[in-house]
């Protein structure tokens, strides 16, 4: 299932030095992190919300791919299949569904200026948060053994420690099931 | 050794309880069958009367005590104490009180005997009599208060009746004017009297505030202070007995009834002033500079005073200036720290002024109100009366030897003189000239030559005896009033200045008779010389004049009222309707409408801000984020 | 090195602010917000990494399933705005303002 | 045990009924008047239950079962009395505002037992990702319920305005619980509290940009500025009962979590303090310049609500980690809610077909027809300005009291001159009611019961509330 | 006499006036309950007044915890500093109720709860209840004046009450910190007023909170310049309201300084007395000159009031005892003459439907009782001897020239500034020619002439035989400068300004 993050794993295990290893991770990391921005980038450009869609899923899954570096099994998986899968499908369902035409996109002819203007105002916020992780200890992100991030760990996790929330993560699905049936869907005159 | 007494308080309380059942009855019966006139009349007199045997009870009492103790007292109840302010509702009857409430009481049931004549047919009777009678009241209280708290009490009461009484006819809107006028500048003056008191309770402290306990304290208070309280009560006596430069209410004072002119603004109340000054002595002999003020403002009014009697139509305008000008002598007298000769002055001058009011008012009642002189003529044939009480009154008042005003008015000139006052002597003795010559100006032109106004010769006839017989017991009083002080030179013995001895400071100036007998000659001399002017120029019947130049200026009273409007009144109300029409709006208003103008125009701009678009507001939050992330990142090291 | 993968997640942080704020497009816009719940939860497995506590894997879990839920509104969301005015224009709804 | 479990009745009660509701919706025979009589039952029920716990007086921490993440403390119980309480008068009034708006369904219902769920949660959790849910049940309930009226245009924008921001602030929330985790690697308050007790705020930098950003996001859920401009709009494009309901129920939801997040540990409360001091004073002063423009209640009253917002804002600055009971702000809640429920009860049934009042001349000569309503809504409103002897008094009084006796007099004195400013709106009602000369008959408000009814029980609470003892 | 008198004359009228709101009684029922509860307020007054011992300290004290945690109680009392100003709101009501017969419910029971609300803040004796009430206290006049008021009403009533508002939050604030500062400095939580004598204040933030408090009452009084909403106030409410805000409300103010100024902030106030002394003194000038132009009666006597309310400011800033006194004393003599005159503005109004100086005249003559009320009222006024205002005026002269030789001469102007505009009056409304408005003006009827009566003979009686009621008062003022405090040392000091006339005993 998860074969890709067992690769890793037999790679680490099979140098000594784990330079290469490293290295490899590495150039892993960026490749992916170069596909990531620059599938963020083309969702907040791309004129069409489809393009910008499937850019964004570009994007989802490099990400997916950071995480199993991050030795986070269980998450890589999700956000393959949920994520990558489920909702963004269901988002390109709905923009094709909607059959938007170009005249109906929004004309946005001052959007360089508000992008120029959103990067500098963004700017203190990037920085701030950069400031902030610098203080932390620059650690190798060398695989974990011992099953981390595993399904069953995650899940022994779960059930021990975040029982409430997990249950009311129910509740919390329930009420947009209720809202889309009220909002978009049929409706009887009233009752 | 002071005795307690339980009946000096009756003395006010009599015409107190008059005035109000008298105006009781006029306010419930005015507007339905009045009553008839005899029944106020009576009601009226019956206070005063009483007041006035009980005076010479007192009198009485007082003649009995040993001289170094005549005090009565009588403390009706605690007044006011907060404090170490403590002041009772006290009377004290001491011989210059006495000698006030003598003349005060006797000359105030004649006038009010007299009303009952001169009044008669006024729809306003009653009310007259209770105003009438308040006011003997009030004048009752000033006198007998023991302090000057209660004595202010008096003082304003008098001013009050003033007020109502000249503007007694109340639908001329000139008379309530004048009114108001009369009540303002007194009001001026009585400002002083209230901050010299609190003056002299702050320097006294807690020492008491009847008089007997000041004068025991008075030598504690520091000399300025005694400065200022002996000058602010003097700013008092100006306003209420019309001096320098508070006189300008007592001439428009005239517009009320005449009897009223010849207590209140005459006899009684405006001399309240030097009543005042002579009972603080025992302030004033110790502070020389105020009683150099107060000769110099005195003897400069009589001078004043004088030139413009010397220029009115008026008849009552005349006597009212002469007023003016005999109680300027009286604070020169008292400036001088001749407190017996200027309250002796007070004393004749109650007599012969009240007199020659009287007898105006007959001229008045009989020319059917017509006070012109220049309209009257001859009168001496139609009512003979009249006439010869005048004259005597007039001889009174123009100082001519041996009526009760020459001995009175010598004697303050006398001791100016004598305390070395010169200036002071000098200007009174021009002064007594000019009384002399404005006196009989207006006995030659009423009385001799030819009617004027023929009509109303015709119908002038002498009034009824109820008002001819106080003209007759006034004029016995002018004759014989200055007896009662005969100086040594003309062989007495002071008999009045020696009565007042316990109750006043004075020292009495001694000098030479030489200097006695040269001051009495030049007081004759310009008797004559006054009389002799006026006989050659109005003694033969005279025209009015047509003023020119100076006496153009006198004429107009040097257009002091002019003055004072332009000065005062019309600053005043600019002043009234400038804050109210600009400062008002603009000024202090101006920061409320100011901020809530502000504010309102902010609400309005802010809702620019609220534009609707969703993107805005995630904008907003953003930069709000990076705002505050830029500060944070300033404390993460 | 871990601070990379932070970077990473502070830019696409970024890039999604930026997204809201300067697009007009509901749906690029609610894009845009994805994509930065989802640098939160490249966060949360970097912290997870560091820290080696996988309850920043329950947390990422959690996020996902609010980001699931939060889609979902926001399509019903722009599909009644699609009814209204056939327009994908935020700026289209700005009848409340003032 | 079974008392701790009591504790959690309430949450449980509420989320049953509202799963229960929503499945009998689906019945055609569950009609909105039953579907309101039970909703109002089961929050009842709720309410009782609380109001039960509240009076024995037990506090569970749920270690053992829930690894500390619910906390029932006193706070949250009188919180969850106010969640609950204004959800029973949300939907009373609900049901006469319907009368004449016809866009009801029982779904409704349902989604406010839902929200009610979401915010009792709220209030309990001491744990960042448990109230990140709890947060978005509520949300998402609340967009929902904004977004009722799916005909009307207006209604729909706000709940895309609403939907926009308040997910672009739970991203920002999600950061925060990130770099709060990357801190301390745990999101529970009472953990938080004893790294920072050991380490120091001021020396985590990842916890001082984490809280921030949780901050951000609580700060956006109540309306404080900067993160307020979205107030008036969604709360003008909210059918009336639901803008009441926000306005009070979500208000103090967001107040109880935000409170327990702050006095996790004195290091981080003191930390915030400068931040929220001018957050408070900009957000009582925009909210004023915001109210004081604007021409419809509902606009006005939300415009109102930041500016409470910025006095609640005050007494977090002025409380005290150590000693922490929250009876200031849960005392304020308390009396702005019963006023706000209040008024938006009256208007629910006087605003008429379609909201056709709204504006201040709409009410113009109100008191002349209806002298018990206009009452009403004076009083109500002369609790919301803080005039005694209504509750709002007491709350601004205990609120001022905390603020001075922490030593913040200049906020205190700015509290102040803020509520001045604001009597000028409030006021503009009452004579708009009381003394210009009525311009319609107000003929066709509807005879309904239940509303006034609400109504007056309200004005009953505002006084009952001002005169209860504070317990401290 | 009882236990829980003061309870009664609060809650009996506010109670009565909200049923009477809240039933559909009939302005006849109305009127005839609202006049029996005065009437019924007024006999337990007389009574408490009977009974008050003057020992100096808070009297028919009640005293029930309300919120223990914080130390707030409900607490009243009365001393002799609040006697008079009591005796005020619980004497003079039942003329408002005989007066004007034919006002709406609204109006009547509008009165009742501002009768009680009043005695509630002169009662109070916690800081917290007394706020309450003076906020009450407001509401109802607000709504009289918005209802019932003259064609300008709305933009005067706004103005008042967000005035009156602003300076009472302020003075929330003030509270606020006294009670912390209690409980900073003694470690116990209190809002007794009695208590907060013992603190010992100083600093930036006192007097911060000092200005709070006076701003406060500054505005009620109205000191100058926050005197800006009365004469639009006092002009466009109705008479009875504009008779219960001069006549009672403003004396609140002052008496809300004696209370919790005086006593608490006396290092403050001894900075910064000569301040407020001045504006005292120059409302007093200012309003008195602007009284001059106004030509609406009630304008004027707005003004007027105004004008005085400065000198009885000033007598409270004086901070000695026969200034205190002067100013206790003076509340009741103003609050009956001008109170007073402000009802017979309203007859005359009613009679004649003019309030303007122009359009009437010699009332005297056709309404001779009326003019003597009038008169009477008047130069109570203007502090003639004899009647109740003088002595309060004359106390505080005689305080204010102890204090700053300036201050007490140009207090001493109010005597003349006052009979100019209230001559004028006199002479224009009462004096000369009847006019077609005036010509049938009809005189007191019994039940007027009655009701004006005893107030009336209490302006004489007040005046002539003060001592009884000074007497109450003393024991209390004499407590307030009881110790040798820095206040005395500093008001003497000011007078450092005039050395040459500085005591020194020969």
């Amino acid at each position: 299932m998860n074969c890709w993050p067992q690769k890793v794993r037999l790679l680490k295990k099979s140098t000594k030095k784990g330079a290469l290893d490293i290295m490899f991770a590495d150039w892993l990391f960026f490749t992916f992190a170069v596909i990531a921005v620059l599938g963020a980038t083309g969702l907040v450009l791309f004129r069409h919300p489809l393009n910008g869609a499937m850019s964004f899923i570009v994007t989802l899954i490099a990400l997916a791919g950071l995480y199993a570096l991050l030795s986070a099994k269980l998450i890589f998986a999700l956000q393959l299949i949920v994520y990558a899968g489920a909702i963004m499908s269901l988002i390109i369902i709905i923009i094709m569904f909607l059959n938007i035409q170009p005249e109906d996109l929004p004309h946005e002819e001052t959007k360089w200026m508000y992008l120029i203007g959103g990067a500098i105002i963004v700017m203190p916020i990037g920085l701030f948060m950069v400031k902030m992780v610098r203080t932390l200890p620059n650690i190798s992100t060398e695989i974990v053994g011992n099953n981390f991030g595993g399904v069953k760990e995650v899940g022994i996790q779960l059930y021990q420690n975040w029982l409430i929330p997990f249950e009311f993560i129910a509740i919390l699905l329930l009420v947009p099931l209720v809202g889309a049936v009220v909002l978009a869907g049929k409706r009887g005159k009233n009752k | 050794m002071e005795l307690s007494v339980n009946y000096l308080g009756l003395i006010p309380l009599f015409p107190l309880m008059g005035a109000v059942i008298i105006g009781l009855l006029h306010v419930f019966t005015c507007n339905r069958t009045r009553l008839p006139e005899k029944v106020y009349g009576i009601l009226a007199c019956i206070g005063p009367i009483l007041s006035f045997i009980l005076a010479l009870r007192v009198w009485v009492a007082l003649k009995a005590l040993p001289p170094e103790s005549r005090f009565l007292t009588h403390d009706v109840f605690t007044w006011i104490s907060v404090g170490e302010f403590n002041v009772s509702m006290g009377f004290l009857a001491d011989p210059l009180a006495c000698l006030f409430l003598l003349f005060v009481t006797f000359i105030g049931t004649l006038i009010h005997i007299y009303s009952i004549g001169y009044m008669s047919g006024d729809v306003n009777y009653g009310k007259f009599f209770a105003y009438m009678n308040l006011f003997l009241g009030s004048m009752l209280v000033l006198v007998l208060g023991d302090g000057p708290l209660v004595m202010f009490v008096g003082w304003e009461g008098v001013g009050l009746c003033s007020y109502l009484l000249i503007s007694f006819y109340s639908e001329d809107r000139a008379n309530v004017v004048a009114g108001n006028k009369a009540f303002i500048v007194n009001r001026i003056g009585d400002l002083g009297f209230v901050l010299g008191m609190a003056f002299l309770f702050w320097g006294i402290g807690s020492g008491g505030f009847d008089y007997l306990s000041l004068s025991v304290n008075a030598d504690n208070l520091a000399p300025g202070i005694a400065l200022a309280v002996c000058l602010l009560f003097f700013i008092g006596a100006t306003g209420k007995s019309a001096q320098i430069p508070l006189y300008v209410w007592l001439p428009d004072a005239m517009a009320g009834p005449t009897p009223v002119s010849a207590l209140i603004h005459a006899a009684t109340m405006v001399t309240a002033g030097v009543y005042m000054v002579a009972r603080f002595s025992f302030l004033y002999a110790g502070v020389e500079l105020a009683g150099s003020v107060i000769a110099w403002v005195g003897i400069l009014t009589a001078l004043l005073a004088a030139i413009f009697a010397m220029y009115q139509d008026d008849i009552k305008k005349i006597l009212a200036y002469s007023t003016v000008s005999q109680l300027g002598y009286m604070f020169a007298g008292v400036g001088v720290a001749a407190y017996s000769a200027g309250i002796f002055h007070v004393f004749t001058h109650a007599f012969f002024k009240a007199l020659l009011f009287l007898g105006a008012g007959s001229i008045i009642y009989a020319l059917h109100h017509e006070q012109n002189i220049w309209k009257m003529g001859g009168l001496k044939a139609k009512m003979p009366i009249t006439y010869v009480t005048m004259v005597i009154g007039a001889l009174a008042l123009a100082g001519c030897p041996p009526f009760s005003g020459f001995f009175s008015k010598d004697e303050i000139l006398y001791c100016a003189f004598a305390t070395g006052h010169y200036g002071i002597w000098l200007v009174g003795i021009v002064v007594a000239a000019m009384t002399a010559f404005y006196t009989f100006r207006m006995i030659f032109i009423v009385f001799h030559g030819q009617a004027r106004d023929q009509e109303k010769f015709d119908h002038a006839h002498e009034p009824p005896s109820v008002m001819t017989i106080p003209l007759i017991i006034l004029a016995v009083g002018a004759i014989f009033a200055g007896f009662f002080n005969l100086p040594g030179v003309f062989g007495g013995n002071l008999m009045v200045s020696q009565w007042l001895e316990p109750s006043l400071t004075e020292v009495h100036p001694y000098t030479s008779t030489f200097v006695e007998i040269f001051v009495v000659v030049a007081s004759i001399a310009a008797f004559a010389v006054g009389l002799k002017l006026a006989w050659s120029k109005y003694g033969q019947g005279a025209t009015k004049p047509e003023f020119s130049g100076f006496s153009r200026f006198a004429y107009n009273k040097f257009y002091v009222d002019e003055a004072f409007d332009r000065v005062l009144v019309q600053p005043y109300r600019a002043l009234g309707a400038t804050i109210w029409k600009n400062i008002e709006p603009n000024v202090t208003d101006a920061p409320v409408k100011g901020a809530s103008r502000l504010y309102m125009m902010l609400g309005n701009a802010f809702k620019v801000f609220q534009a609707g678009y969703v993107r805005v507001y995630a904008i907003y939050m953003v930069v709000g984020l990076s705002l505050m992330t830029l500060f944070l990142s300033q404390s993460l090291n | 090195m871990i601070h990379n993968y932070l970077f990473l997640s502070i830019i696409l942080f970024c890039l999604g602010i930026v997204g809201v704020i300067a697009r007009r497009n509901v749906f690029t816009v609610f894009m845009s917000i994805e994509l930065m719940l989802n640098a939160g939860i490249l966060a949360l497995i970097a912290f997870a990494r560091l820290h080696v506590h996988m309850d920043g894997h329950v947390l990422a879990m959690m996020v996902m399933a609010v980001a699931a839920a939060e889609a979902a509104l926001a399509l019903a969301v722009v599909i009644l705005l699609h009814k209204h005015k056939s327009k994908l224009d935020t700026n289209v709804f700005s009848l409340l303002k003032g | 045990m079974t008392n701790d479990i009591m504790l959690l009745m309430p949450l449980i009660i509420v989320g049953l009924g509202g799963i229960i509701v929503m499945i009998a919706s689906a019945y055609e025979k569950f009609t909105i008047e039953v579907a309101a009589q039970s909703t109002a039952a089961i929050l009842a029920i709720a309410f009782l239950t609380q109001l039960s716990n509240s009076i024995s007086g037990n506090v569970a921490v749920f270690s053992e079962t829930f690894n500390s993440i619910l906390v029932v403390s006193t706070f949250s119980k009188a919180a969850g009395l106010i969640i609950l309480a204004s959800g029973i008068f949300t939907v009373l009034s609900s049901v006469a505002y319907f009368k004449e708006n016809r866009f009801c369904t029982s779904e409704y219902y349902c989604l406010v037992l839902f929200a009610v769920t979401g915010m009792l949660m709220l209030t309990m959790s001491h744990e960042l990702i448990t109230a990140f849910i709890a947060l978005e049940i509520m949300s998402l309930a609340v967009y929902v319920l904004v977004g009722y009226n799916r005909d009307n245009v207006i209604s729909t924008e706000a709940v895309l305005k609403y939907l926009v921001l308040g997910a672009f602030a739970g991203a920002f929330l999600v950061m925060g619980v990130a770099f709060i985790f990357g801190a301390t690697t745990s999101t529970n308050f009472a953990v938080i509290g004893q790294y920072i007790a050991a380490n120091g705020f001021m020396q985590t930098p990842l916890l001082i940009g984490g809280s921030f950003f949780v901050l951000v996001a609580l700060l956006f859920k109540a309306a404080a500025f900067p993160f307020h401009a979205w107030v008036t709009d969604v709360y003008d494009g909210a059918p009336i009962p639901v803008t009441g309901f926000m306005a009070t129920a979500l208000k103090t939801a967001i107040f109880a979590v935000f409170a327990n997040f702050l006095v996790v540990d004195d290091g981080m409360h003191a930390g915030w303090i400068t931040y929220l001091f001018y957050i408070s004073i900009f957000t009582m002063f925009v909210g004023n310049l915001i109210a004081i423009g604007q021409q419809s209640l509902k606009r006005m009253l939300a415009a109102s609500g930041i500016v409470h917002t910025g006095y609640l804002l005050i007494a977090l600055v002025a409380i005290s980690s150590q000693d922490f009971s929250g009876s200031v702000i849960a005392f304020y809640l308390a009396a702005y809610a019963a006023a706000t429920l209040g008024i938006f009860a009256a208007l629910s049934y006087l605003s008429g077909a379609d909201e056709k009042r709204k504006t201040f001349d709409d009410f113009k000569g109100l008191a002349k027809v209806r002298p018990y309503s206009a009452a009403a809504i004076s009083i109500f409103l002369l609790s919301m300005a803080g005039i005694p002897p209504t509750a709002g008094f007491m709350g601004k009084f205990y609120i001022i009291t905390s603020a001075i006796s922490a030593g913040h007099v200049a906020l205190a004195v700015l509290g102040i001159v803020s509520s001045i400013i604001s009597m000028w709106y409030y006021l503009r009602l009452i004579i708009s009611m009381y003394f210009h000369e009525a311009e319609e008959s107000f003929s066709d408000i509807l005879p309904s019961r239940l509303a006034p009814t609400c109504t007056f029980v309200l004005v009953f609470c505002v006084f009952a509330i001002s005169l209860y003892p504070l317990i401290v | 006499m009882f236990e829980h008198i003061l309870s009664v004359m609060i809650f009996l009228p506010i109670l009565t006036g909200v049923i009477l709101l809240m039933t559909p009684a009939s302005q006849g029922i109305a009127r005839i309950t609202g006049l029996l509860v005065s009437l019924a307020i007024l006999i337990l007054g007389i009574d408490l007044y009977v009974h008050f011992a003057a020992t100096g300290y808070l009297e028919f004290v009640e005293k029930l915890a309300w919120v223990p945690s914080l130390g707030i109680s409900y607490h009243l009392g009365v001393d002799g500093i609040n006697l008079f100003v009591l005796m005020a709101a619980s004497l003079l009501l039942p003329m408002v109720y005989l007066v004007f017969t034919t006002r709406e419910k609204g109006f009547y029971a509008n009165l009742l709860i501002a009768q009680g609300a009043m005695i509630g803040a002169i009662c109070a004796a916690d800081m917290v209840l007394f706020y309450i009430f003076w906020e009450i206290m407001l509401l109802p006049i607000f709504f009289m004046m918005g209802l019932y008021g003259g064609p300008k009403r709305i933009p005067a009533t706004i103005k008042i009450t967000i005035y009156t508002i602003a300076g009472s939050l302020l003075m929330l604030a003030a509270i606020v910190y006294l009670g912390v500062s209690y409980h900073a400095q003694f470690n116990e939580w209190s809002f007794a007023i009695s208590d907060m004598a013992k603190l010992n204040l100083s600093g930036q933030t006192a007097i911060l909170f000092f200005f709070c408090f006076i701003i406060a009452f500054a505005i009620k009084i109205p000191l100058f310049p926050f005197h800006t909403w009365l004469p639009d106030a006092y002009t466009e409410a109705p008479t009875a309201a504009t008779f219960v805000l001069s006549a009672i409300m403003a004396k609140i103010g002052v008496y809300g300084v004696i209370r919790f100024v005086v006593p608490v902030f006396d290092e403050q106030l001894a900075r910064f007395a000569i301040l407020l002394a001045c504006s005292g003194v120059v409302g007093m000038m200012y309003c008195g000159i602007a009284a001059i132009a106004q030509k609406d009666l009630k304008r004027m006597l707005a003004f007027s009031s105004a004008s005085h309310m400065g000198i009885i400011a000033l007598g409270v800033f004086c901070m000695n005892m026969q200034a205190l006194t002067g100013s206790i004393y003076q509340i009741v003599a103003h609050a009956t003459s001008v109170g007073v005159l402000f009802l017979f503005v309203g007859l005359i109004e009613s009679r004649t439907n003019s309030r303007s100086i122009e359009d009437l005249g010699g009332i005297a003559a056709k309404a001779p009782v009326f003019a003597l009320f009038f008169a009477i009222a008047l130069l109570a006024s203007v502090g003639l001897p004899g009647t109740s205002g003088f002595i309060g005026e004359f106390l505080i002269i005689l305080g204010a020239i102890k204090f700053n030789v300036w201050v007490g001469v140009f207090a001493g102007t109010t005597l003349i500034i006052g009979v100019c505009y209230m001559l004028y009056m006199f002479q224009r409304v009462f004096f000369e020619k009847t006019n077609p408005n005036t010509s049938t003006f009809k005189d007191l009827t019994l039940v007027e002439g009655l009701t004006f009566l005893p107030v009336i003979l209490l302006i004489i009686i007040m005046g002539i035989y003060p001592h009884p009621f000074l007497s109450k008062i003393t024991p209390t003022t004499a407590l307030q400068f009881a110790g040798d405090t820095p206040v005395v040392a500093q008001t003497v000091a000011t007078n450092a300004l005039f050395p040459e006339l500085t005591i020194e005993k020969k």
